[in-house]
């Protein structure tokens, strides 16, 4: 029973660690974000707030928190209300399954750094990113306006068309590791990492999550200049950054999730397993911020035509061709 | 894709557009930035730059504005308010005189419908406040000690109060002309 | 230990009644889609209720045949409603009666 | 009672009850919202009762991109006018008085007293084990699914298409 306690304790502390590390990581995400699109800009970005602007975020977070709380005339009060958190939730429950290194070892005792490690991890995170496709859609419609309704539309339709090559190009590398879980995946690159035998499947992966988390170019779902701000337009508040949350640990999760299945999670020389994995991670934000100083929105038929016309089909094939070459080398 | 052109012409200029704004992005990560940051750096404003309201003096010290009601009734936003009085010597002047700087869209009007120059744009525009009353101001605050961009100018020497000095000795005014001395 | 297989098979029954119930009582075509798809619903309750009673993966694997089927279907559905109303302007099942006699 | 079994008829109430209201509810979305909880719920059972897979496809499929579905057509159709005959109390009698029976004939079944309740031992397939079972012996039924997706995706492709009806199409005679 005391084992079982502290079993439980033991959950409970790393629950509370990933859950601090993901919150704290996101609001300075926004900082990073905000300072690197500045310094490409040619300005300086956020720098008033504590030395270098890195209090922003605490500031940002005080000001969202006493900003007024609209719910706009004929909307549907409930799912108004509680679909914001819906984004944060998903991305949060996603962490779950990430490892963060090997097995620590306290007082005597193996624990796994990682809260739990599913047999189909990899399953269970495409699930929840479908799942978060909800918050776009009911948010869009509760608000009872047309342009969050048009951003909902075309949200939806962007999410659930590009989670197709990104389910797809997954596939490989749960062949090539034959596991779905994480922490089996990770293992299976301690030579190599993944990105070397699949790089197609690592572009795949890229910009089908560039979609995914509704960013530039993709951000059709908010472009500014037709739709105001989309979805989340009538949003304010408390309820607006929890949206503005769940977009930026997506863009985490997703950094991490790359790094485990491409790039060979924790494994890496001098370092130890943990930075190398915080160093992998944050490639992908930082892609992601890159490709946004960088390249104009799409229009909505192109998003859809780069989805069918090309990277499924580009998905499949590679799934077959890895599948040729683990055939063949037997 | 241009009919002109082959695939793999227009496959790279593709690619080639596509990394192209990397690289411009990239390289500009590196340069200083062109920010000149405000409240160090101040800008000098031009001279007719339009902000706070002012009402300014003669060159006498006096108040220039008479009360006319003329900024009033032209500003579009309704934002300046006040109330005639006139001095024992027949000077008029504002009993009170109330500008609403919320409501205010700095358009200028008011200084152009001014026959006295007493209502005047300046370039200061640091005015933000943090509860909306403040930024309602009164003629105690509104008044300052200068002339504004007209210093020399004096309403009075021309006209307004009763006259007392001989006709045509006023300022560019002309000599009175004796209409018994103008026939042909 | 789980609860008794009469308890699954009991809960899939209350799932499958209400969905018929759902298809049958309801004039709006998506509340009836929605109500065959709570019927699927109902039957993968049973199969891995099954499953788990025989040890055997065959209900589990029908199903995720099941699962396929639900979506499939789904998707012909929707696209017939949005045909039917781009059509006739309405999804109510009560008015489409042009082969009545 | 042990925990699972708790956690079971907690599951096995929220599921119904969230049913339920998804059958009752007028408006489309709120229905789709109450059957994505239901749909949540299954897919916790589904854990509960050793199916790992099937719960985490039960989450991605019918939860994640079917209901999602549902709600992208709700929002793209549109709300519609309120008809003037809405669902009456009436018309709802003879299918509910359907269901209950049934509902009831079934629970009479399963608690007539000779009939004895069979407990469930813990168990868990793992993903491996039921994919190659699922490949090995089934893989007909899989072939057949993905056939039968190709032809429904067909289908939904040429169901809503452009529909541009032929200019003179009907007045056109045969020529003789």
């Amino acid at each position: 029973m005391t084992m079982w306690f502290a079993g439980f304790a033991v959950l409970l502390v790393k629950m509370a660690l990933v859950l601090g590390v993901a919150l704290t990581g996101a609001a300075y995400l926004v900082l990073v974000e905000r300072k690197l699109l500045g310094r490409m800009q040619l300005r300086y970005g956020p720098n008033r707030v504590g030395p270098f602007g890195l209090l922003q975020p605490l500031a940002d977070g005080v000001k969202m928190i006493l900003k007024e709380d609209l719910v706009p005339q004929g909307a549907d009060r409930f799912l108004f209300m509680m679909v914001p958190a819906v984004l944060p939730l998903t991305t949060l429950l996603a962490f779950a399954v990430v490892p963060f290194g090997t097995e620590l070892t306290i007082m005597g005792q193996q624990v796994p750094m990682v809260i739990t490690d599913l047999d189909v991890g990899v399953l269970f995170v495409l699930s929840l990113s479908s799942v978060g496709v909800y918050s776009l859609a009911l948010g869009g419609w509760a608000s009872n306006s047309k342009y969050s309704l048009l951003g909902a539309v075309r949200g939806v339709g962007q999410m659930i068309s590009y989670e197709l090559p990104l389910g797809l190009s997954l596939v490989p590398v749960i062949m090539l590791a034959g596991s779905m879980s994480l922490v089996d995946i990770v293992n299976a690159q301690a030579d190599m990492p993944f990105i070397v035998y699949q790089p197609v499947a690592y572009v795949l992966f890229v910009l089908s999550a560039l979609v995914e988390v509704k960013r530039t170019p993709f951000d059709l779902a908010e472009a500014e200049n037709e739709l105001q701000a989309g979805f989340h337009m009538e949003y304010s508040g408390m309820r607006f950054a929890l949206f503005f949350l769940g977009e930026y640990l997506n863009m985490i999760f997703l950094g991490a999730f790359a790094a485990l299945l491409f790039l060979g999670g924790w494994h890496g020389p001098v370092l130890p397993p943990f930075a190398w994995l915080l160093i992998k991670t944050a490639i992908m934000p930082i892609l992601l911020i890159w490709i946004r100083a960088s390249l104009p929105r799409l229009r909505p038929d192109q998003m859809m035509r780069l989805c069918w016309v090309w990277l499924a089909p580009l998905a499949l094939l590679n799934i077959l061709a890895t599948g040729a070459v683990m055939l063949l080398k037997g | 894709m241009d009919e002109r052109k082959g695939i793999i012409t227009s496959a790279a200029e593709g690619t080639r557009g596509i990394l192209e704004p990397f690289w411009v992005t990239l390289r500009q990560l590196f340069h200083k930035p062109i920010t000149e940051e405000y409240p160090e750096f101040k800008r000098a404003l031009p001279e007719r730059a339009r902000g706070r309201i002012v009402l300014t003096r003669s060159p006498d010290g006096e108040e220039r504005c008479v009360a006319c009601q003329l900024c009033s009734a032209v500003c579009p936003v309704s934002c300046i308010s006040m109330q005639s009085a006139v001095r024992e010597d027949g000077r008029r002047y504002a009993g009170w005189f109330r500008i609403n700087f919320g409501r205010c869209i700095f358009c200028g009007l008011c200084e152009e419908a001014c026959p006295t120059l007493a209502i005047q744009l300046t370039n200061d525009f640091e005015m933000s406040a943090d509860d909306p009353m403040q930024l309602v101001h009164e003629k105690d605050t509104l008044t300052v000690d200068h002339g504004g961009r007209h210093p020399d100018y004096d309403f009075y020497r021309h006209a307004g109060v009763a006259v007392r000095r001989e006709p045509g000795s006023h300022e560019d005014e002309d000599a009175p002309v004796n209409p018994k001395s103008n026939f042909p | 230990m789980t609860a008794p297989l009469e308890h699954i098979l009991a809960l899939a029954l209350v799932l499958f009644a209400l969905g018929a119930f759902c298809a049958l009582a309801r004039r709006n075509l998506i509340m009836i889609l929605l109500g065959v798809e709570i019927m699927l619903n109902a039957c993968c309750v049973a199969l891995v209720g099954a499953s788990l009673k025989w040890q055997a993966p065959d209900g589990q694997a029908f199903t995720l045949i099941l699962m396929a089927l639900g979506a499939a279907e789904a998707a012909v559905g929707l696209a017939l409603f949005v045909h039917a109303r781009k059509r006739t302007g309405t999804l109510d099942a009560a008015s489409y009666s042009s082969m009545k006699g | 009672m042990s925990l699972t079994q708790a956690l079971f008829y907690l599951l096995a109430g929220v599921i119904t009850l969230s049913t339920g209201m998804a059958v009752t509810r007028k408006q489309p979305v709120h229905a789709v919202v109450y059957l994505v909880v239901s749909f949540f719920a299954t897919a916790v059972l589904f854990a509960l009762l050793g199916a790992p897979l099937v719960a985490v496809l039960q989450i991605m499929i019918p939860a994640g991109a079917v209901m999602v579905l549902f709600l992208f057509i709700i929002i793209l159709l549109g709300r519609e006018a309120p008809k003037p005959r809405d669902d009456s109390a009436m018309r709802w009698a003879l299918p509910g008085i359907l269901a209950i029976i049934t509902v009831a004939a079934g629970l009479m079944l399963i608690a007539s007293p000779q009939h004895q309740t069979i407990p469930l031992a813990m168990a868990k397939a793992s993903a491996r084990e039921l994919g190659t079972y699922l490949y090995r012996h089934y893989w007909p039924a899989v072939e057949g699914i993905s056939v039968l997706f190709f032809v429904a995706l067909a289908g939904a492709m040429f169901l809503v298409r452009e529909f541009k009806p032929k200019p003179d199409a009907q007045n056109e005679e045969p020529k003789p």
